[in-house]
């Protein structure tokens, strides 16, 4: 169906809710990393989520995703709750990318974006042994749209490299094909523009307005306030797991406790300069600046695991 | 009843052979998260670094005093040959994928299997293993318990290791260090804490109460031979899953568990899947069952899926 | 690194004069080598299969020759004959390693008849003139420069050029694998290994290789077709002995199990310690179904009904064993697998009515099982087709041929697929995978039931291979011997499967003097193969660059394969 | 990775030469010699690497004895026997290999072997198929001979032969010999493997029937090294003996942790116990334990003698170990067999038929006691002897033919 989105026209702002979530409580033995937070998300919207380190951004998303099951509260898709597991909240239509990227290194950029399929495509081992034309048929069509992904986030001509060889702009960029080739109503992107210079920055705002008008809603979280603002349609602002205000990016700007919130972090600009030079010798991704104790970190442990 | 008991000590031994075994296993994995399958062979050395210190040193001595000795002549020997395992064959691939070190562990057991077979004098088949006065010979009676003498050793070695172990890992510099480096080894080496050094001492670790298992086990046997560590390792690891792997006392708890269990399916399962035949059956069932019902062990705490 | 083929054109006309002095020593030593092949070598006739005939070259010396003719075509390559082939192969590497092949073949020749014979006193002038030879090849290759190559990709010849190629490659193998395993004498093999690995080497430092891995995955399907042909027409080289037959086929059971053991270790990168238990349930399920005296079932069906209940039955196992451990880590399975096999072991060992049910006949086990019989063709008689005769074991081997190439396909086929994807896409980050609807649970345990059933497909077959099954034919070393058939060959790729169990069965069958040092020297080996080579011999290129995360140029080098494979649909199949 | 090859190749080109001083000019040795004489191979299956290589290489020795001896005295006219020694790693499979590479070559006249039941299961069908004789100095199991069920015996294939005694005979004989001692309580253990569970039920049937009663029988794993739990079992049930059914390594063991334990009773089993090793493995307590072994003991009977003298006179490194005795007996009797089958036939392929007859036929006092087989191929010698335990040493106790 991704294919009819692409010419779709971008929908009136605020149709139906997409997201729900009510009241959502995450607790990891003693402490609290998020708490009874409430967020929405209209169709055809772009929510950001802001927050200083350790607020436990990621780890409400991973409660979105079905990664964690929420302690308390629940998360409703379309009006429908959904099953604390990742691919059940994939097929209903929920995607999402990684703060750390999580690429299938030794796969093509075309197989990386393939792997999105799956869970539209439901060939079996028999008809995968066998081939008939139907097989072939699905596979044809999943290659066209991969490709088609790729050329929408503008990697069409990488689509044979190696996901691991791809400059670091470019493998974010490849993640969120790989997340639209699931077919999704609702897309969390967590950091997007982590590690990125000035340049890529303005071509992944672009790029996510782009998918607004496929008619998705959008949810991302994101360190640069800059981009933020002139992004998103609301913003909802996380401090210690707990609500600080949502709102219109204007009235999120100009409330004095964000910027409270906000003081004592890493200053933005320092952030970005490093960034930028990560973003420059494309090689090593940053490690998203987090404080080992915060509960986002324990994701980023499994990793080395 | 008294059959009940005098079973239930049986247990006990057989488990508490199990658990020294299982401790190696357990803190190697608490630490590098890798299972050395060669382990049950790190044991059966050290049976064999005994019975070598006895032949050499005091051939035909049967004492008390040598007793001691040739412990350490054991624990030197499983030593050695653990660490030199993990310096020649693991380090290398601390970063490679999961198979790697696995398959590497099952090359290192079948070839120190084979090492000892045809180049311990002897060891082709089943060999004696030297009579200590005190230790072998006739059982005590305790009213209708029959205790074996090595019974003693063994379960007597056990506590007195453990006990050593607990005090090591909590109260010395090294054995902090190696919590640390078990609780996160990128923070641990910025904490200037050197990882290497500390695996080390966790193979050497492990080592050492295998090789006090390979005493044990040649003293309550008196027999010992080149395969003995395959099932033994087998079983120690069971333990270590069911007590829950990289936890110390789990390991303890579950090789008593699993002895016992053996003990007793030996004695009171009836019928015909009952009896000596079928023990090893009921033991991986019960590692089976274990990991279905609860993965992370008896003791363990939640098992981060390394997939 | 892609040259274009213009570049080297104008280098080789440089460094590479037309024929050098130290060109001319090289072609005099070839020439001298052939020469001593037609000498006599040796003054005893018992020794390495009679080298003390003038004129008529013995075995040994037409390895001789062939290494000299080699070598005298990588001379003429050099000397600027052929350009386009100059520029594709490196003539000066490949002859280096030519002529230290020689030298060293020549010189363990040496050693033998002065160790058997004994005493160099009974070797013939031939065998110093061939050594000199050797020696002056190597001397002359000694310093020669090597030419930029371009690369292969880049190379384009007519198609049925390339295809004859892979043909006279299959060929070659064919005579290869039937003189090997015709030799006798341990010796006499092991200088053929060494010819065979110098030339291997020779070729492959030449870049010949390289090319033909090209050349073949433009033509997947003519090479299927031709390895399939080699393996069908191989028992037609044997004119009738059964000897090496038997010993075929039990790698070809060996290799099929292992094709297995690929899907699930290679493909899901999941690690089974107890796979061969699924071999032994097929085989038990057909003894049991059998009409041996010994089979305590009633039930006789048909066999191919037999074939897949066995398959059925022990995917039911995997089942069994795969639907609790598959949830915990990857350590919990490899464990708990090995478990399972001791379970296995244990349990058909066990029921022989003393204790639990009267099936196995416990250590006993069920024996005199009557060959195969489909129609009135029996598997027992010898049938004689164009005049040779092929035995019992010859028409197990067909038989096993048709299931390993049914295998091969589900691999294959299963490897590029959707499933196939996914099974990659868990291997490299499972959380990933699962977040991008990855069912990863199932994919998992369908590996793992799937493998299981193909074991017990080839299980139910070797029973009646057989003749009988025993409990002691299903130990743990069984298992661990599967496991490394595809650690040597290279996970992932069936050509390293296959090449890994021919390893493993044929040298303990023809390196009898190492008899008891062969497990000991197979421990070394994992421990020696994981540390330098963990890849295998044979390695999928997924896996190469899995395990060498950081080698950037192998990356690239996959990268271009790929995009030049896929720039032609009809090979699109030969995506790795 | 030339240079290597040059450093390697060098000093052993150098030392190659300098081995060219000792040696001279031999006159070839292949066997040309005796080329008027027609050859005959015997075969020999036998583990001769792993873990049994002992017992195998004592085999193989005995029968090169056996056929060396028959040359030099020409046992055959115009006929050279030959030794055609295979190894089966005492694996089913690579036994299978070795039958079949026998097979295929048409100047075996018969083959000793094998050592391991199991694996004579495959090689005889095999054999069979090219009617090559095979006589096994060791197989105990019943079934090779008698066939599936012993009710109503079949034998499964006419070319499969043995020296040796199956359970059958030896566990009755030592049921009788421990009533005759006035044991009447016996538990029984085996460890599950073909030659000891046969031993165990054989005695079990003959215990019962002379009114003895069986207290407990009990079974250990090939692999168990602590027996404590099943020696508790059984003690309460206060046997007069222990009849086990296994081999020393198992044995040994069993016996010192049952007296340890304090079941201070004999231990009795069959031929697979009877060994130093054994003794050795089970301690100064072993004093007492029996075993049953086929035959007046080796070194009672002047055949024995005579055997043991000439196998050590021609200097094999290994000793003829528990099997070479019945070996040697193996090859004399194809070599007897052959006297007959070979005499006038014009090559081995052709007598092979004949060979097969006349070993049914045959009759001699070998060197484990009266070489013949019944219709089944089992050897018809019914002799036994007790051993016991004494001072670290097995002294025959009672020799006896078995009723």
């Amino acid at each position: 169906m991704s294919t009819q989105t692409l010419q779709q026209p971008a929908p009136p702002k605020f149709g139906a809710p997409v997201l729900e979530a009510s009241g959502v409580v995450m607790r990891f033995g003693g402490l609290t990393a998020v708490n009874n937070v409430n967020l929405t998300v209209r169709e055809g919207e772009i929510m950001g989520l802001i927050g200083p380190n350790g607020a436990g951004k990621t780890t409400f998303f991973n409660c979105l995703t079905g990664m964690y099951k929420p302690t308390e509260g629940e998360v409703k898709f379309q009006g429908a709750v959904l099953p604390p597991k990742p691919r059940a909240v994939v097929k209903a239509g929920m995607a999402r990318t990684f703060q750390n990227i999580r690429l299938f290194g030794n796969m093509t950029a075309l197989e990386n974006v393939m792997v999105g399929r799956y869970c539209r495509t439901n060939a079996l081992a028999f008809t995968s042994i066998i081939r008939g034309p139907k097989y072939h048929r699905e596979e044809a069509e999943s290659r066209r749209i991969a490709q088609e992904l790729l050329d929408f986030v503008g990697l069409g001509h990488t689509s044979e490299h190696l996901a691991r060889n791809l400059p670091y702009g470019d493998q974010r960029r490849l993640e969120i094909a790989r997340a639209l080739a699931t077919d999704p109503k609702l897309i969390l992107l967590d950091e997007p523009t982590a590690g990125m210079n000035p340049k890529e920055t303005e071509q992944a705002k672009d790029l996510i307005f782009r998918i607004r008008d496929k008619g998705l809603a959008v949810v991302v979280i994101e360190h640069d306030m800059r981009f933020i603002f002139s992004l998103c349609d609301r913003v909802h602002c996380l401090v210690r797991g707990e609500t600080l205000i949502e709102g219109s990016p204007h009235e999120v700007q100009s409330d004095h406790r964000v910027i409270e919130a906000y003081i004592g972090q890493p200053d933005e600009d320092e952030e970005e300069l490093v960034a930028e030079a990560h973003a420059h010798d494309h090689e090593t991704p940053p490690t998203a600046p987090t404080a080992p104790a915060s509960p986002a970190s324990d994701l980023t442990k499994e990793d080395r695991a | 009843m008294d059959l009940f008991f005098q079973q239930l000590l049986n247990g006990l031994t057989l488990g508490s052979l199990y658990a020294l075994i299982a401790v190696g296993y357990t803190v190697v994995y608490g630490i590098v998260q890798i299972i050395n399958f060669a382990h049950g062979e790190v044991f059966m050395i050290g049976a064999f670094g005994a019975l070598a210190t006895w032949t050499v040193l005091f051939q035909g001595q049967t004492s008390l005093w040598v007793l001691p000795v040739m412990i350490i002549g054991a624990v030197a020997a499983s030593v050695v040959v653990a660490v030199l395992m993990e310096r020649v064959a693991y380090r290398p691939l601390r970063h490679a994928p999961r198979l790697a070190p696995l398959i590497t562990a099952i090359g290192i057991s079948v070839f120190l299997q084979e090492a000892i077979r045809l180049f311990y004098p002897g060891a082709k088949s089943a060999m004696p293993f030297p009579r200590i006065d005190i230790v072998t010979g006739a059982a005590l009676q305790l009213g209708p318990l029959t205790v074996r003498r090595s019974a003693i050793f063994t379960i007597g070695s056990l506590i007195v290791c453990a006990a050593l172990l607990w005090y090591f890992i909590n109260r010395t510099k090294l054995g902090r260090g190696m919590l640390a480096v078990s609780q996160d080894k990128d923070t641990a080496r910025l904490m200037g804490i050197n990882v290497d050094r500390i695996i080390a001492v966790a193979f050497a670790l492990g080592a050492a109460l295998a090789g006090v298992a390979g005493v044990a086990q040649g003293l309550q046997n008196n027999n010992i031979d080149f395969f003995m560590g395959f099932l033994a390792g087998l079983k120690a690891f069971t333990a270590a899953v069911l007590g829950g792997i990289g936890n110390i006392m789990g390991a303890v708890l579950g090789g008593l568990v699993l002895g016992v269990v053996e003990a007793m399916a030996v004695q009171f399962i009836p019928g015909t899947f009952g009896g000596s035949p079928w023990k090893d059956v009921w033991a991986f069932a019960l590692l089976i069952i274990v990991l279905v019902f609860r993965p992370q062990g008896l003791l363990g705490a939640r098992v981060v899926d390394r997939a | 690194m892609t040259t274009s083929p213009a570049v080297p054109r104008t280098k080789t006309s440089v460094n590479n004069p037309r024929p050098s002095p130290q060109w001319w020593l090289a072609l005099a030593g070839a020439v001298l080598l052939i020469a001593s092949a037609f000498l006599s070598w040796c003054y005893v006739p018992a020794l390495l299969g009679d080298l003390s005939i003038d004129a008529f070259p013995g075995g040994l010396q037409i390895l001789m020759i062939i290494v000299a003719v080699l070598a005298i075509f990588f001379l003429v390559l050099r000397s600027g004959r052929m350009p386009s082939m100059d520029t594709l192969l490196d003539s000066a590497k490949a002859l280096k390693a030519l002529s230290a092949t020689a030298v060293a073949f020549m010189v363990l020749v040496a050693i033998v008849i002065a160790l058997q014979a004994p005493g160099l006193a009974n070797a013939n002038p031939g065998l110093f003139v061939g050594i000199v030879g050797a020696a002056l090849m190597l001397a002359g290759s000694w310093q020669m420069a090597s030419d930029p190559l371009v690369d292969p990709i880049t190379v384009r010849l007519p198609g049925w050029v390339e295809i004859l190629v892979i043909v006279v490659m299959m060929a070659i193998i064919l005579f290869g694998a039937a003189y090997a395993l015709g030799q006798e004498d341990g010796t006499v093999f092991c200088l053929f290994l060494v010819f065979l690995g110098g030339v291997v080497a020779a070729l492959a430092r030449g870049g010949l290789f390289s090319w033909i891995s090209v050349i073949a995955a433009r033509h997947r399907q003519v090479l299927m077709m031709g390895a399939l042909a080699v393996a069908f027409l191989f028992p037609f080289t044997q004119n009738g002995s059964d000897a090496n037959m038997s010993i075929a086929t039990q790698v070809l059971i060996f290799a099929t199990t292992a094709l297995g053991l690929n899907i699930v270790v290679g493909l899901a990168g999941l690690l089974d310690l107890g796979y061969i238990a699924f071999l032994g349930a097929g085989a038990y399920v057909s003894a049991m179904m059998s009409h041996s005296a010994f089979a305590h079932i009633g039930w006789k069906p048909p066999f191919i009904v037999v074939v897949i209940i066995g398959a059925i039955v022990s995917s039911i196992l995997g089942l069994i064993i795969g639907s609790p451990t598959l949830r915990v880590s990857g350590d919990y399975l490899a464990i708990v697998t090995l478990a399972f096999g001791e379970i296995f072991r244990l349990t058909v060992n066990n029921l022989d009515g003393n204790n639990g049910p009267r099936l196995t006949n416990g250590p006993n086990g069920i024996p005199g099982i009557p060959d195969l019989e489909f129609g009135a063709f029996n598997f027992g008689d010898t049938h004689t087709v164009l005049g040779i005769p092929l035995g019992r074991f010859a028409n197990y081997y067909f038989l096993m041929l048709i299931v390993a190439g049914f295998i091969i396909l589900v691999f294959t086929r299963l490897n590029n697929s959707r499933i196939g994807r996914g099974w990659v896409a868990i291997r490299e980050d499972e959380k990933a995978a699962e977040a991008m609807g990855v069912n990863t649970f199932g994919l998992k345990l369908f590996a793992f039931a799937g493998g299981a059933f193909l074991a017990g497909m080839a299980g139910t077959i070797k029973a009646h291979q057989d003749v009988s099954v025993t409990p002691d034919q299903y130990i743990f070393l069984e298992s661990a011997f599967l496991l490394a058939a595809i650690v040597l060959g290279g996970m992932g790729s069936v050509a390293g499967v296959l090449v890994g169990a021919t390893v493993l069965k044929l040298l303990p069958e023809k390196l009898r003097f190492v008899a008891d040092y062969r497990l000991l020297i197979f421990g070394l080996l994992l421990v020696v193969m994981m540390r330098f080579r963990p890849e295998g011999l044979v390695p999928s290129r997924r896996r190469a660059l899995e395990f060498h995360a950081d080698d950037q140029e192998l990356a690239d080098r996959v990268e271009e394969v790929h995009l030049e494979i896929a720039a032609d649909p009809d090979t699109a199949e030969a995506k790795a | 990775m030339q240079r290597s090859i040059i450093r390697l190749g060098v000093p052993l080109a150098v030392a190659a030469l300098a081995l060219s001083a000792c040696g001279s000019r031999s006159e070839s040795t292949s066997s040309s010699s005796g080329a008027a004489t027609k050859v005959a191979k015997i075969g020999v299956i036998a583990p001769l690497s792993g873990g049994l290589s002992a017992m195998g290489l004592g085999i193989k020795n005995s029968v090169d004895l056996a056929i060396k001896q028959a040359n030099d005295s020409g046992a055959v006219a115009g006929w050279k026997f030959e030794l055609y020694a295979l190894d089966d790693e005492a694996k089913a499979e690579v036994g299978k290999n070795a039958a079949t590479k026998i097979s295929s070559d048409d100047a075996v006249i018969g083959v000793v072997g094998t050592l391991n039941s199991s694996v004579a299961q495959q090689t005889m069908p095999v054999l069979a198929a090219a009617k090559i004789a095979q006589v096994s100095p060791a197989n105990t199991n019943p079934s090779l001979t008698q066939g599936a069920d012993a009710a109503n015996k079949k034998r499964p294939y006419n070319n499969y032969f043995r020296t040796c005694t199956t359970d059958a005979v030896q566990g009755p004989f030592a049921a009788q010999y421990l009533l005759g001692q006035g044991i009447k309580k016996v538990a029984t253990i085996h460890d599950k493997k073909t030659y000891g569970q046969g031993l165990v039920d054989a005695f079990t049937v003959e215990f019962k029937k002379g009114g003895g009663e069986i207290v407990a029988a009990e079974t250990v794993g090939e692999n168990d090294k602590d027996f404590a739990t099943v020696i508790s079992k059984i003690k309460p049930s206060a046997p007069g003996a222990i009849y086990y059914g296994g081999e020393y390594p198992t044995a040994g063991p069993l016996s010192q942790q049952m007296k340890a334990q304090g079941l201070t009773v004999p231990l009795m089993g069959g031929d697979g116990i009877f060994d130093p090793k054994f003794i050795e493995l089970a301690g100064a307590t072993a004093t007492g334990d029996m075993a049953t072994s086929v035959g007046a003991p080796t070194d009672s009977t002047d055949a024995g003698k005579k055997f043991l003298n000439e196998y050590k006179a021609a200097g094999y490194k290994e000793d003829a170990s528990a099997y070479g005795g019945y070996g040697y007996d193996a090859a004399k009797a194809i070599i007897e067999a052959a006297k007959s089958a070979l005499k006038d036939a014009k090559d081995v392929k052709s007598a092979r038929d004949a060979e097969l007859t006349a070993l049914g036929k045959v009759s001699f006092d070998g060197v484990t006691g009266k070489v013949a087989f019944d219709e089944f191929g089992d050897t018809t010698s019914k002799i036994l002897t007790v051993y016991k335990v004494d001072a670290g040493k097995w002294i025959p106790a009672k020799t006896d033919t078995f009723k």
